[in-house]
């Protein structure tokens, strides 16, 4: 119990997926301009990221390691992931047309989103059960969530501040980010004691 | 006969922003007294460079933006940015470090947001946290306060704060003065499996409320920030919410595990507490905006420190606690709209 | 008396209250010339019911009331009708058709003013109608038609009637005085507005800086023995005269966000309103004249002056010695709230509590102010009566995002000034907000009008499907009758 | 590698992706796209003037097409830069300019019938979007103001060039709070 605690504290916060390990950075950046978009957003991924690595440890561990296929799990995670998310598209699409306005593009992006790559990925690396992998996935999602909507909020604030006009958009954008990741290495080495 | 015309209302109370800025200096003035009794002037020098390079600074953005520097060099905010950094660092600090702190939270902390009142960071912590995480020898080394036995006097600290000050290797003449921080030796004590009462039980680390030497100037900053509420420049909420934060968890550690958790008066003279309670904390550019959403502002301030100088990497986790609040207050303010008369909360 | 508690937030202000309280209330000798607004501040106009050139006596009906939110005007001057034109005045739109009479010296009084004889046989509907006839119109500052509010107190059944003598508003006395001075005929006006009402009772409310009002209407109260009626002493808190926070200190409910106070149960007038109410029962006077107060640095006499309705401010202001030093505001209303007038030959409207001629010594604050950054401080959220976050408001009006300004209540903020008062920053908060409101308020009219055309649209387009489809089914019937008699063509319907 | 593992390898991706086609088309067509409450949204936005200078019949088939990406949101003169503005906050889409090719923003109108020269055709009648104009065969129309969106089309059928666009009277004043005092 202790152990899937500190798993889901390193997910989300310590190694936050965003402000530390720099994963899933498009998204961010792009769909932080509108708080509903960003709900959305987060919530979309959240989804894809549990899914994806329920699914992804299952093919690791039933299908590619018993047939000797370990070299295919690119190519098959990010198969896996890629139908994840047309799943959740064909669901956005049906309870909210708005949403799938705001997210556009970034909505099957996450099809190539690293984060959630990552994700599979590093549970394999770590050899996480099932329950870890679900578990690690659901974290990181919520890490990259609590992220993005903190950020958006920020944002939403900078729309209105008078930022001078060589910083307006991108660049404030990026340096806020830097100054989150900045307060987040406040959370570095926690739990390591 | 006929008057120009103007909007109502048309008299008002008169209280400025820098009015509110100089009280907030005032205010500091014991503290900084404590601390050079304590730690000798290296805060002298330390503000005389971050109060120069935050003017030369702001001068420099505003004239880049083609706006009148005069006002807001006047209006003493960039010198409470100065000051609360200043506070913060190290007293032995290299001067080009403090300059470049000071540099950085200024423009930044500030002005890459638009300058006065649109930073969502509290600049000195931005510069703090900037200096932390490059320089963590620089930054984690402190003279040893007066108050701890010995035979140090004071006029050698003093010339040891000037010769760091420009620089000088500490090692050759003043070994022996210079050492980490009372919560920072507690960690590194606590991280050998001493326990805390075997820790404290030294002489160099605790005083009667707290870490020898911060211990007083905490009591001061203190007093500063009560004069504050006297003055109704800081309410209650801020403060109260910090130290509340802070000092809940603690007490209820302690009486868990006495053997490692910091009390809470030793956690409340200690580091930053009073400073970050009462005049980093309620910065209220980057606070949040309503009471009920300072409430969870600096509760969440105080209870983030506590939880990185329990569990984290960083001794002090003020600056880290104020920041990571700092990029939570537009997401707090979005929760916290008061109830308007006459509507259903 | 013990103070009570009271709305949140708030601020005790400096009152400015002595410089005009000192003496008695001045009669205005008649003027040569009165200018009626037609629109007496509610921005509604009354219609002219007179012409040019006709005579007209003291209380004759120049402009009758069509639209419940205008009241009726009379002629406060008997004399010749010289003008009917829109001039600058009093009020906020700043201009306004006005009725111009120039007197004569006969003082003839229209015939139609006869004290009051049946006033026990009215019933409040017939009470309500006479009041609107006699063009008896709030006199605390707003100028709503009394007989309009007591209507919705009526429809909505108010029990409460709240008597609004707090005067919250530094610089202006006039209420006080006219209590000092004529607490009976509050008193009685309490009486006849309750029964138009049909409240159970009626509290008569007076902030406790004003101890000698306080105790003429005590007194008053007592000759009168009347159990409905009581008095309630609130603390001096501005803006404790605000109609919702003054019946939230009295009644201790709460008037809801966008709705009257009748829907609270309260219906709330000023007591200068009542004194009006009894003259017009005593006397059968329309509304003709009011006391207002005429302050300021700029005046030499400031004091309390009652003035015929439509009386040039000029002429107050003489009657109170005339200017001194260098006036360089007319402002009409006290310091928080009051609109600063181009010029002092508008005339009196029924909304007018005060003329502050002010000077440099008296709005130097505001003069010399430097308007900096919001530092999001928050002293404005702390004083606002309205419990808002004129920090957040500000930053949404300036992005102009009208949903975040309805989400933060902009159309719950009354106007008081408290968020500009207290502003370190010295931002014009108030008048931004006034600003942001009337965008707010052509947006919705904009937006009603586009779903009312999207609905009239849609009537439109079924009512067309209908009559094709009704065509339709015409051609096929008259096709099937024609067909029938000859079976031969059966197949030509391929 | 020998060939039984590529076979195994390509068998296995195989597999996958014809899983996954099926369950996605499966959803796909069990899971119905809602479009109608975002061409509302839009709709909501517009101006209703009914007026087609998007060359769309109407606000609605206009808000249908910006739905489904058909049009863009610059072609809507009446409503002006605000309503480009709320369409492009609403859609996160880009801020641009009206574009000129379907008309330029005017201040607010409303039509006028100069009812001495009008000969009583009602040919005005019909084309009307929301009913405002009243009257009937040889009897002189007016138009009901308030109810009048400016949209012009009623001009072209007139044949004595008998309406004229006058500019909108003010919106109303509602009943402003009394103001503390």
């Amino acid at each position: 119990m202790t152990e899937l605690l500190l798993l889901a504290l390193g997910a989300s916060l310590v190694n936050n997926f965003v402000l530390s390990n720099f994963l899933g950075l498009c998204p961010f950046i792009g769909v932080s301009r509108r708080f509903e978009a960003a709900v959305g957003m987060a919530l979309a991924t959240l989804f894809v990221l549990t899914l994806a690595s329920g699914l992804s440890f299952a093919l690791w561990q039933w299908v590619l390691v018993p047939l000797g296929l370990e070299y295919l799990r690119t190519l098959v995670f990010i198969l896996l992931i890629a139908g994840v998310v047309q799943f959740a598209e064909i669901m956005v699409r049906a309870t909210s047309p708005l949403l799938h306005q705001l997210l556009g593009i970034f909505l099957p992006l996450i099809t190539t989103n690293c984060a959630v790559l990552g994700v599979a990925l590093l549970n394999v690396d770590r050899q996480h059960g099932l329950l870890e992998s679900l578990v690690f996935g659901a974290s990181a999602g919520a890490g990259f969530g609590l992220a993005l909507l903190l950020f958006t909020a920020l944002r939403e604030r900078l729309d209105t501040a008078d930022v001078p006009r060589a910083f307006r958009g991108a660049p404030v954008a990026l340096v806020t980010a830097g100054l989150m990741a900045l307060a987040f290495m406040g959370f570095a080495g926690l739990g390591a004691r | 006969m006929r008057f120009d015309t103007s909007p109502a209302p048309h008299v008002i109370a008169g209280y400025t922003v820098p009015r509110v800025m100089f009280q907030v200096l005032f205010a500091l003035l014991p503290a900084g007294m404590a601390h050079v009794v304590l730690f000798g002037p290296g805060l002298l020098l330390q503000l005389a460079v971050a109060c120069v390079t935050a003017l030369l600074a702001e001068a420099a953005a505003l004239r880049w933006r083609g706006r009148d520097a005069a006002p807001a060099l006047k209006d003493g905010s960039v010198l409470v940015t100065a000051f609360l950094l200043a506070f913060s660092i190290p007293p032995l600090l290299p001067w080009w470090l403090g300059a470049l702190g000071t540099a950085l939270a200024v423009l930044l902390g500030k002005h890459v947001f638009g300058g006065l009142g649109q930073n969502p960071f509290n600049p000195a912590m931005v510069g703090y946290a900037i200096l932390l995480v490059s320089f963590p020898a620089e930054m984690t080394r402190w003279p040893v306060p007066m108050d701890v036995e010995g035979s140090r006097s004071w006029s050698e600290l003093a010339r040891m704060s000037v010769a760091s000050f420009y620089g000088a290797d500490l090692t050759t003449h003043w070994d022996g003065y210079t050492g980490a921080t009372a919560l920072d030796s507690i960690r590194s004590g606590l991280d050998l499996r001493y326990t805390l009462p075997e820790l404290l039980a030294r002489g160099d680390i605790a005083g009667t409320l707290g870490a020898r030497g911060f211990a007083w100037i905490n009591l001061a900053a203190l007093a500063g920030g009560l004069y504050l509420m006297l003055r109704r420049i800081v309410r209650w909420h801020i403060p109260v919410a910090v130290l509340g934060g802070l000092l809940v968890p603690s007490f209820i550690a302690h009486g868990l595990d006495s053997g490692n958790a910091l009390g809470p008066a030793m956690q409340a003279f200690s580091g930053a507490t009073m400073l970050t309670a009462f005049f980093i904390a309620t910065d209220p550019v980057s606070a949040a905006t309503s009471d009920r959403g300072r409430l969870w502002y600096g509760a969440g301030i105080g209870l983030l420190a506590w939880i990185i100088r329990t569990w984290g990497g960083y001794p002090d986790g003020f600056a880290f606690a104020v920041l990571l609040m700092n990029l939570a207050v537009p997401f707090i303010d979005r929760y916290t709209v008061p109830r308007i008369y006459g509507r259903q909360p | 008396m013990a103070a009570r508690p009271t709305f949140p937030a708030g601020l005790a202000l400096d009152a400015h209250k002595q410089q005009a309280c000192g003496t008695p209330i001045v009669e205005l000798p008649l003027p040569p010339q009165v200018v009626l607004a037609l629109d007496q501040g509610t921005g509604y106009s009354a219609e002219p019911v007179v012409t040019v050139g006709e005579a007209v006596a003291a209380g004759t009906l120049v402009a009758h009331a069509g639209h419940p939110y205008a009241s009726a005007v009379h002629a406060s001057l008997a004399g010749i009708v010289v003008a009917i034109e829109t001039r600058e005045a009093a009020v906020p739109s700043g201009r306004s058709v006005c009725i111009v009479i120039d007197g004569n010296a006969s003082n003839r009084i229209d015939d139609s003013v006869r004290p009051v004889a049946d006033l026990a046989a009215l019933s409040p509907d017939e009470l309500v109608q006479r009041l609107r006839d006699a063009g008896i119109a709030g006199l605390g500052g707003a100028g709503f038609p009394t007989a309009t509010k007591l209507a919705y107190a009526r429809n909505l059944g108010a029990h409460t009637l709240v008597l609004n003598g707090a005067e919250c508003e530094p610089w202006i006395c006039c209420d006080d005085a006219l209590m000092r001075s004529a607490a009976d005929d509050v008193v009685l006006g309490a009486l006849i507005l309750r029964r138009a009402a049909s409240a159970e009772r009626c509290v008569i409310a007076i902030e406790d800086d004003k101890p000698a009002a306080i105790a003429a209407v005590t007194s008053a109260i007592e000759r009168l023995r009347d159990e409905a009626l009581t008095l309630a002493v609130v603390p001096a808190v501005y803006p404790q005269g605000a109609e919702r926070q003054l019946i939230t200190a009295v009644v201790g409910v709460e008037v809801p966000a966008g709705g009257l106070p009748a829907d609270a149960g309260v219906v709330c007038q000023n007591v200068a309103t009542a004194a009006a109410v009894a003259h017009w029962a005593t006397r059968g006077e329309p509304m003709l004249s009011r006391v207002v107060t005429v302050t300021g640095s700029g005046v030499e006499h400031p004091g309390n002056v009652r003035a015929p309705i439509g009386a040039p401010l000029a002429a107050l202001i003489a009657a109170s010695g005339g200017y001194r030093d260098t006036p360089l505001r007319l402002i009409a209303g006290g310091s928080m709230t009051g609109r600063a007038l181009p010029s002092d030959e508008v005339g009196l409207t029924k909304s007018m509590n005060c003329i502050f001629v002010a000077t440099r010594d008296d709005i130097g604050s505001r003069l010399e102010a430097v308007e900096v950054p919001c530092i999001r401080c928050g002293d404005c959220a702390g004083v606002c009566p309205a419990g808002l976050l004129p920090q957040q408001l500000l930053r949404a009006a300036h992005a102009d995002a009208h949903d975040t300004l309805r989400q933060l209540g902009l159309s719950d903020c009354i106007d008081c000034g408290l968020c500009d008062y207290v502003c370190p920053s010295q931002i014009l908060l108030a008048d931004r907000f006034r600003d942001a409101r009337r965008r707010l308020q052509e947006a919705a009219a904009m937006a009603q009008k586009a779903a009312d055309a999207r609905e009239r649209h849609g009537l439109r387009k079924r009512r067309q499907q209908e009559a094709a489809t009704a065509e339709q089914q015409t051609f096929e019937s008259v096709r099937d009758r024609a067909r029938r008699p000859d079976d031969d063509s059966a197949g030509d319907s391929n | 590698m020998n060939a039984g593992a590529i076979l195994i390898a390509v068998l296995v991706a195989a597999t996958l992706a014809v899983t996954l086609g099926v369950a996605l088309g499966w959803a796909a067509a069990r899971i119905e796209p809602n479009a109608d409450s975002l061409v509302e949204r839009i709709d909501a936005l517009l101006p209703q003037t009914q007026c087609g200078q998007c060359r769309y019949p109407g606000c609605r088939p206009y808000a249908a097409a910006i739905a489904s990406s058909a049009a863009e949101i610059d072609r809507c003169p009446p409503g002006g830069e605000a309503t480009v503005r709320a369409l492009a906050e609403l859609l996160d889409r880009a801020l641009r300019p009206l574009d000129p090719e379907f008309g330029v923003p005017k201040p607010a109108q409303v039509a006028w019938i100069d009812e001495a020269r009008c000969i009583g055709c009602a040919r005005c009648l019909p084309a009307c979007p929301v009913d405002a104009i009243v009257g009937t065969s040889r009897q002189m129309h007016t138009v009901i103001t308030r109810q009048c969106t400016g949209c012009e089309l009623c001009l072209p059928p007139c044949p004595v060039d008998c309406i004229e666009l006058r500019p909108a009277p003010a919106v109303s004043r509602r009943y402003s709070q009394p103001r503390a005092a």
